[in-house]
């Protein structure tokens, strides 16, 4: 502990323990942890999914959800005052006042009923005492602090209305609206993109100077955590493993797991110069044979939601979701499609496996895909498979995993009972789970092992292409890094090709042989992933290059 | 204690009031109300069956007792201020039996020159109906018949205005000008009607009361309720078997009970064309296996068992006949004589509204113990009627809730329709289907005999056509003749008849407040 | 085995258990239960002036107005309640569920054939139906059973169909598509599953107003015939004497509410016990 | 938004126009004779027979049914067969009392449902929460002819607190509306139960909660908004049910709504008012539904851009 856990600590949080109630008793989720946050001061906690972040700051909150948690030990106080001991009238005038918090998900976490302008102004009315038309000119100020465009007419929108960042924005305006001395925010630019998330940690900055918040910014990208913090804490089971200044964390880590953190971060660059993705095992891998006809080869795609019109309606959209998309896949190859939100990369993953309707051609294994029976398509789906973005999600959360795994086979109506679970129980080792995982259900893993239960099962089948839609999106550093590895072996191991979709740019190049960069639905540019990356014609492409953060606190890019 | 005059009294009913148009209204609810607004030739006097003058002043039967002569007491008035004439005492029964008119009373005028072609459609008027002058009106019959003047005492016989009728466009049910006690003042449908005196009525120091007022949609036990906080002053729905005990007992209720006799059978129908009851045997088998006595038990005593078709007020009632003896032993024993020593299956028809299932099943039981399963079907009461009335479907049918109250105190009335040839017929109401020729003639014979002069005799006769069809033939089970009983305010005076009259249900002329 | 085993676990699960077994039990094992028959109308089972009998003496739970022993109808009349409670109900939210769910899932012109046709039954007042069925048909025990289910099942339809329209979109049923489900595979395994809560609540709360629907219904000549006795027409046919024979009306209505508590406590629990995503959960 | 209307409105017609035909043709397989009972029982068959030819009742089903639909289409609902008078009149008269009891029964069971189901879900799991979904059982498991006798014997007829029958001012509606309000509570308390305990996992409460809200204010002011839409789908289905079915409330409250008239039809089998009732219901469900999707979009705004 280096920063002052003195007087001037606006924040401080000492010795605290959390205990979650379970029907077998109490599991200690954080134990005895201690920091300090001086005013203006930005303290980022990183560590891997389920280490104690989110509960660390709903602690000091007082949000921690009552049937399950409650703090065990320990003090938490703003300047002097000891929060867990609060009455609740007086702690409600700390929340939002004083301290306040945004949450990672801007989709959900505002309220879809209320107009922004009800939203924002409810805050400062209760915390300010103040009324009428002062109240609406704070609002307005606000959002223009946060950038927002118009703020008169967006007081008067609703948040589906919104486009995400914005309404990540309007969180943040929320959240200082009333000048809180403290800002928690939990991952709150993870569902953005890059671009986006950009902007996001821009204003984060700008106001922290403006205003002298002190901020704890939760995330377990490591990029942002050298963009932003002044200081690190990386947590770890519910403790805090090493803490200190930036610099002093990314260049000489004391403790293993923040070295293991660091060394798993992908770094956009760090393999600029080179064709294929690096290799991770030692083996040799098999000369790409490049002479192959294409696993798949997609002519003139269009998709267009908005087409399908029944004896009512018929209204021709404004502009396809998906608009002359072109490319092919080679066996043992990847192509990395990269764009930001809404430039229609899912849309055309789902095209090429037949799951929206579409014109133009898709042909997979030398079978046209364009509109095939369902019985016709069964034989084409053995040969291409897809890894969705949302792990948990994508399982039925009523089955268990080892039938999920089997859920292909069965429907394929591949071997029998028993073979079919010796299948499932070496899918699961290869994906390096257990056998015995097989009979838990999704609920019971961590999104890093439910993602690899979803590579299994697409795997069961043992296609030659998969889809893979920004499956590494939900996952954290360092189990983002064993799941890519595991990809890129399997690709090696059984010469497979992916479409890699994903709006993170140092992924894309970690994992691809080629780059397409979408944009309204269109391919602006494609190319070698050399090409793309280290030359790229397209001024979207520098753009979507030049916002990701990089991992090192000392190269301050967003500034 | 002589009436006094005034006072607004309250009438509850559980159903709406369907109609006043006299030509059509023919339930035991707007009898009454059309009987207190128009007026007709003959009526009865309040409480009694005994017939007497009303707006004929007098009459005038033939030799032949053919043709009847009225005269009409003058300066009687319709409520729209116009006088009332023979011409309109044509034309009024002209429409009742107008098939347009869609009234049920038609067939009641039959033996009226020229009714059959009337009833068919085929003529307008009928040439049995003469307005001699503005004061005289002649009837011609088709034969003489015994009933004419009760016939005539019927509502569907009361004077209408044409005009008034006619300015109504089909609504005069819900419009009614007469000339009787009382006109129409108010009618919120679903909630009240409201009546009010004729102050230009022309029996003197008639009515009683200012106004009645028909309070509709009341669940009886609430109008009980009611009744005793003095917010109600009769509840004309009676007492529902659930309260009737409790009422009687307590004091007090004391003088605010009414219950008696009326004209009443309530019985079984055993369908005379349907095996096995087509044999004469089984018919009387199962008259015997009845325990009269415990369904009456089980209605708490508000009936008296019955041995015949013919209730013990009306006149040809034979206190000599007692009927079938409870005795299921005998019973099987005819059955058993029948060839039925196993018994057999059958079906048995009822209304589905309380307490007629419960007297269903009590009887199902002791057929049971005859070893007859009667199967039990309690519908609507149009469907019970639809059942009864087609040929060769309901083998059994308890009337309850449908009973056959006489129209007039006649016992003409209780044969014709429920157990002549002529009803014996799809539509018909004779659901017995029996049909027995021998006894239609004397019935015919016994019509045609003319009161008063032979009325004695006439009562002889039809007492033993109703013997005679019960001991031989057995096509009803007669079960009881039920009580009906009325609920009033003790404010309420008058003898009990007047509260249960036997032609008109409420004599609203009649009743009065006491002061 | 064990699904029972955490059954009985729970208190309240095992207190419905309880009662649901005593009254299987009850209606199974009636005529050996009762000391009378439950249509026979006692001698003494009246008073001299035709009342009823209070419970007590030589009638558990009293006689009703034809002198016949209560206790004896409500045990028979357990098997005309269940059936009509477990089997009309139950098949009113199968078809419920069947085109609520086809509805939903389908989409294009026969999912919304389907829908209009619910909105069209649902227009319909139920009570005409039945009055209409009970004239064309012969009425017995299965029939009634069968009009509450025809009647009742609309409004299961029309839960269902919106649940089906939210489950449709989710990414796991995107997933079995892309691996080659079939339609069948996705909505028998994948769907209907994720609907037995809504069936559940339906299917328990159903329990008590189907019941008291087949009293309606032999009131108006369709439901079972008399002198068959039914939870629901044991109450029907002697609701104006609850005051002065409230027995007659308030220990079957008791027993009606208890056990449709019970399913709905076993339902609750079950629904905890058989869904995953509960268990370890908080 | 007016195309959408319309076309819910031509869907509308199709329906009520769909119900029409079942209705007829169900009705017309009663074997209840409308002629023999208008007729009388001293009429001959020759009598009947004249009634059943004016009555039109000697056409096929078919002519019949498009004479009905013709007639319908000028306004006219044919007439009584047991009052003897227009049915639409009849209907009308009685559409006042059906409307404020609907209205104030729905306001009363929305009130109770909302509050409990509101209280159970906060307290999930709780006393009191397993109090109200007893409670909710004790109400759809009742007889409604008991609960509404026993609540004018202890409120009017003995308390005097309120008339016992009628209709006209605010009082005379209380009980009646109290009665099926609590008996339909139960529905509303479980399915507020169950979208509340959805919502209020929702993040967005959440975030309310950070901001320093009050707990009734996150509860009534967040939550319950977005819990409404499947309440409201409700009131919209129970709108066409009180335009049916609340006979015996009706009764015994003495309430001249359509429940009374279509009950007496019923016995009575008066097809033309059984029809008409029919109809009217048809619309009331019909419009209820409209009525619903039309509010919806004030509640939910997500709605409100489709
Ligand atoms: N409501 C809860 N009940 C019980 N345990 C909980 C609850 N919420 C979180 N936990 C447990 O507390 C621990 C810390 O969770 P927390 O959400 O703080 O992790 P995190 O560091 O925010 O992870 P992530 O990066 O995935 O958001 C985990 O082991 C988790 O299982
Ligand atoms: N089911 C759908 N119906 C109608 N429009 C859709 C649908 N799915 C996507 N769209 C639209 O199609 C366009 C492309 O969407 P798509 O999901 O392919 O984007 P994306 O590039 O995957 O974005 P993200 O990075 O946010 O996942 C968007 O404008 C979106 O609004
Ligand atoms: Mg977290
Ligand atoms: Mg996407």
């Amino acid at each position: 502990m280096t920063a002052g856990r003195g007087r001037d600590a606006v924040l401080t949080v000492d010795n605290l323990s959390v205990d979650a109630l379970t029907p077998e008793g109490a599991r200690r989720v954080i134990d005895g942890i201690s920091f300090a946050l001086a005013p203006g001061e930005t303290l980022c906690l990183a560590g891997e999914s389920g280490s104690g972040k989110s509960v660390t700051a709903l602690s000091i909150m007082r949000l921690l959800p009552r049937a399950s948690l409650r703090i065990a030990g320990g003090d938490i106080r703003l300047e002097r005052q000891s929060l867990p001991r609060l009455p609740e009238r007086a702690m409600r005038d700390v929340r939002g006042g004083e301290i306040a918090m945004i949450f990672q998900e801007p989709m959900t976490s505002l309220n879809p009923v209320h107009s922004i302008g009800a939203q924002l102004t409810e805050a400062i009315r209760i915390h300010q005492g103040a009324e009428g038309s002062s109240v609406e000119q704070r609002a307005r100020d606000m959002l223009d602090v946060v950038h927002i465009s118009d703020p008169a007419r967006r007081m008067k929108q609703y948040p589906h209305e919104l486009s995400g960042g914005m309404r990540q924005r309007v969180m943040i305006a929320m959240a200082l609206s009333c000048r809180p001395k403290v800002l928690l925010a939990d991952e709150p630019t993870t569902a953005l993109d890059v671009t986006v998330q950009a902007q996001i940690l821009k204003l984060m900055r700008e106001l922290k100077r403006e205003f002298g918040t002190a901020i704890i910014l939760i995330t377990h990208d490591m990029g942002v955590v050298a963009e932003m913090a002044d200081r690190v804490a990386v947590m770890r089971d519910g403790r805090i493993v090493e803490a200190g200044p930036v610099l002093d964390i990314f260049e000489r880590p004391q403790a293993d797991y923040t070295r293991e953190l660091l060394a798993a971060v992908p770094r956009l660059g760090a393999f600029a110069g080179t064709d294929a993705p690096p290799r991770v095992t030692a083996t040799p891998r098999p000369p790409t044979p490049n002479g192959e006809a294409p696993v798949l080869s997609v002519k003139n795609l269009v998709v267009d939601y908005g087409a399908s019109s029944n004896l009512f309606r018929r209204r021709a959209s404004e502009a396809p979701a998906v608009q002359d998309v072109s490319f092919e896949i080679r066996p043992g190859r990847t192509l990395g499609l990269v764009g930001e939100s809404g430039s229609g990369k899912s849309t055309t993953g789902k095209a090429v496996l037949g799951l929206v309707p579409f014109t133009g051609s898709v042909i997979i294994g030398g079978t046209s895909i364009h509109r095939l029976s369902a019985s016709a398509m069964r034989p084409v789906r053995r040969a291409a498979q897809m890894i969705f973005q949302d792990p948990y999600a994508s399982l039925d959360p009523r089955m268990t995993v080892g039938a999920a795994i089997a859920e292909p086979l069965v429907i394929h109506g591949i071997g029998t009972k028993d073979e079919r679970r010796e299948r499932v129980a070496s899918l699961l080792a290869r994906v390096g789970l257990e056998a015995d995982h097989a009979f838990r259900y999704p609920h019971e893993f961590s999104g890093g092992q439910r993602q690899r239960i979803c590579i299994a099962r697409a795997l069961a089948l043992e296609p030659k292409l998969i889809v893979a839609d920004e499956s590494v999106a939900a996952l954290d550093v360092s189990v983002r890094a064993r799941v890519l590895d595991l990809m890129l072996e399997l690709q090696e191991t059984l010469g497979l090709a992916y479409l890699f979709i994903s709006h993170d740019m140092a992924v894309v190049e970690r994992m691809s042989h080629d780059v397409a960069v979408m944009r309204g639905g269109r391919i602006v540019e494609a190319g070698s992933r050399r090409a793309v990356l280290s030359s790229p014609r397209e001024d979207y492409t520098r753009e979507l290059i030049a916002a990701v953060p990089i991992p090192d606190p000392r190269v301050a890019t967003l500034t | 204690d002589t009436p006094t005059n005034g006072g607004d009294i309250i009438v509850t009913y559980k159903d709406d009031i369907a109609t006043l148009d006299p030509a059509i209204g023919y339930d035991w609810q707007n009898w009454s109300m059309i009987n207190a607004l128009f007026s007709r030739l003959v009526d009865y006097k309040p409480g009694t069956t005994e017939l007497g003058p009303s707006l004929a002043d007098s009459y005038d039967v033939s030799d032949d007792g053919k043709v009847y002569t009225f005269k009409l007491h003058p300066g009687v008035k319709f409520t729209n201020g116009r006088a009332v004439t023979a011409a309109d005492v044509k034309w009024s029964i002209e429409r009742a039996v107008n098939p347009k008119t869609q009234g049920p009373g038609a067939g009641f005028f039959h033996s009226i020159v020229g009714a059959d072609k009337m009833t068919a459609g085929t003529a307008d008027t009928m040439e049995g109906i003469t307005a001699i002058d503005d004061h005289t009106v002649k009837f011609t019959l088709s034969q003489p018949d015994a009933t004419f003047l009760n016939v005539l005492a019927l509502n569907f016989a009361s004077v209408v205005p044409k005009e008034a009728v006619e300015a109504a466009g089909g609504d005069f049910g819900k419009h009614p000008v007469g000339s009787g006690a009382f006109t129409l003042k108010e009618w919120t449908i679903g909630q009240r009607l409201v009546f009010v005196k004729n102050p230009d009525y022309f029996i003197k120091d008639r009515p009683h009361v200012d106004s009645f007022t028909i309070e509709v949609g009341q669940e009886p036990l609430v109008a009980l309720l009611r009744l005793q906080k003095g917010e109600v002053d009769i509840a004309g729905d009676g007492i529902p078997p659930a309260k009737y005990l409790e009422m009687k007992k307590s004091p007090e209720f004391e003088g605010m009970i009414v219950d008696r006799q009326q004209l009443e059978t309530s019985y079984v129908t055993l369908n005379t064309q349907v095996k096995p009851f087509d044999n004469a045997k089984v018919r009387q088998a199962v008259n015997m296996a009845i325990n009269k006595d415990r369904i009456v038990r089980i209605i708490n005593g508000r009936a008296t068992p019955a041995s015949q078709v013919l209730p013990p007020l009306m006149p040809g009632y034979d206190q000599n006949y007692k009927g079938y003896a409870y005795d299921p032993e005998k019973a099987k024993a005819l059955l058993a004589e029948a060839g039925l020593k196993d018994g057999f299956s059958t079906q048995i028809y009822t209304s589905n509204t309380d307490p007629q299932p419960r007297i269903t099943q009590a009887i199902q039981q002791d057929l049971a113990a005859i070893g007859v399963k009667a199967e039990i079907k309690a519908v609507a009461n149009p469907n019970v009627i639809a059942a009864g009335g087609t040929q060769g479907q309901a083998p059994m049918v308890w009337s309850g809730g449908l009973g056959w109250i006489a129209d007039f105190p006649d016992p003409s009335d209780f044969y014709g329709p429920i157990l002549g040839c002529g009803s014996a017929v799809a539509g018909g109401w004779n659901w017995s289907w029996y049909c027995n020729k021998d006894i239609d003639a004397r019935a015919q014979a016994a019509d045609a005999m003319p009161v008063p002069a032979k009325a004695e005799e006439r009562n002889k006769a039809w007492a033993q056509i109703f013997t005679d069809i019960q001991t031989n033939d057995a096509p009803w089970i007669p079960v009881f003749n039920e009580r009906r009983v009325v609920a009033k305010s003790k404010r309420m005076g008058g003898p009990d008849e007047i509260y249960i009259d036997p032609t008109r249900v409420i004599d609203y002329e009649a009743i009065y407040v006491n002061k | 085995m064990r699904v029972l085993r955490e059954l009985i676990r729970r208190p309240s699960a095992l207190f419905g258990l309880i009662v649901v077994v005593l009254v299987l039990l009850a209606a199974i094992f009636a005529p050996w239960i009762a000391h009378f028959s439950p249509d026979d109308q006692l001698a003494d089972g009246l008073s001299l002036e035709g009342a009823p009998l209070p419970p007590g003496g030589g009638h558990l739970f009293g006689t009703d107005t034809l002198g016949r022993d209560l206790f004896a109808r409500v045990l028979f009349g357990a098997r005309t309640s269940l059936i009509i409670g477990l089997v009309a109900n139950g098949v009113a939210v199968a078809i419920g569920l069947l085109v609520g769910l086809l509805a939903g899932y389908l989409r294009g012109a026969a999912g919304n054939l389907l829908m209009r046709f619910t909105d069209l039954m649902m227009a319909f007042p139920a009570l005409l139906l039945a009055i209409a069925l009970a004239a064309l048909l012969k009425p017995s025990l299965w029939i009634v059973a069968m009009v509450i289910a025809l009647v009742n099942w609309v409004q299961v339809a029309r839960i269902v169909y919106t649940e089906t329209r939210g489950l449709v979109e989710r990414d796991f049923i995107v997933a079995e598509r892309s691996l080659g489900a079939g339609n069948g595979r996705i909505i028998l395994l994948h769907i209907l599953p994720h609907l037995m809560p809504t069936a559940i609540v339906w299917g328990t709360l159903g329990i008590a107003t189907t019941v008291l629907l087949e009293a309606t219904l032999s009131f108006l000549g369709i439901g079972v015939q008399p002198p068959q006795p039914s939870w629901g027409n044991i109450i029907f046919e002697s609701q104006s004497y609850f005051q002065d024979a409230p027995w007659l009306v308030f220990i079957p209505g008791a027993i009606i509410l208890a056990t449709a508590l019970s399913f709905n406590l076993i339902g609750d629990a079950l629904r905890d016990i058989l869904d995953p995503t509960q268990r370890g959960r908080l | 938004m007016a195309f959408f209307l319309a076309r819910r409105l031509v869907q509308a017609v199709l329906i009520l126009l769909g119900v029409a035909a079942i209705t007829f043709l169900l009705l017309y397989f009663l074997p209840a004779d409308p002629a023999v009972l208008i007729a009388g029982r001293s009429a001959t068959p020759q009598m009947v027979a004249a009634i059943r030819h004016e009555l039109g009742l000697d056409q096929p089903l078919v002519m019949q049914f498009l004479r009905y639909v013709g007639n319908l289409l000028h306004g006219d609902l044919g007439r009584s067969y047991t009052q003897k008078t227009e049915v639409l009149p009849l209907i009308l008269a009685r559409l006042p009392a059906t409307l404020v009891l609907m209205a104030a029964g729905i306001v009363v069971e929305v009130a109770l449902g909302l509050t409990f189901g509101i209280i159970a879900a906060v307290r999930r799991g709780g006393f009191i929460d397993r109090s109200v979904m007893m409670l909710s059982f004790v109400g759809v498991s009742s007889p409604q002819f008991v609960v509404a006798l026993l609540l004018l014997y202890v409120f009017a007829a003995t308390l005097g607190w309120f008339p016992m029958s009628g209709f006209g001012t605010a009082r005379h509606v209380v009980l009646p509306a109290l009665t099926l309000g609590v008996l339909g509570a139960g529905w509303y308390a479980r399915m507020v139960r169950s979208a509340m305990i959805e919502v209020l996992r929702q993040d967005y409460v959440r975030t309310a909660h950070a901001k320093g809200l009050s707990g009734r204010r996150v509860v009534l002011g967040h939550a319950l908004p977005n819990a409404l839409l499947p309440i409201i789908a409700m009131v919209g289905i129970d709108i066409g049910q009180f335009m049916s079915g609340v006979v015996v409330v009706e009764a015994v409250y003495g309430w001249p709504g359509i429940g009374q008239l279509a009950w007496q039809a019923i016995q009575q089998v008066d097809v033309p008012i059984i029809m008409g009732v029919t109809l009217v219901s048809a619309l009331a469900i019909v419009l209820g539904n409209l009525l619903a999707d039309f509010v919806a979009p004030f509640v939910d705004p997500r709605i409100r851009s489709q």
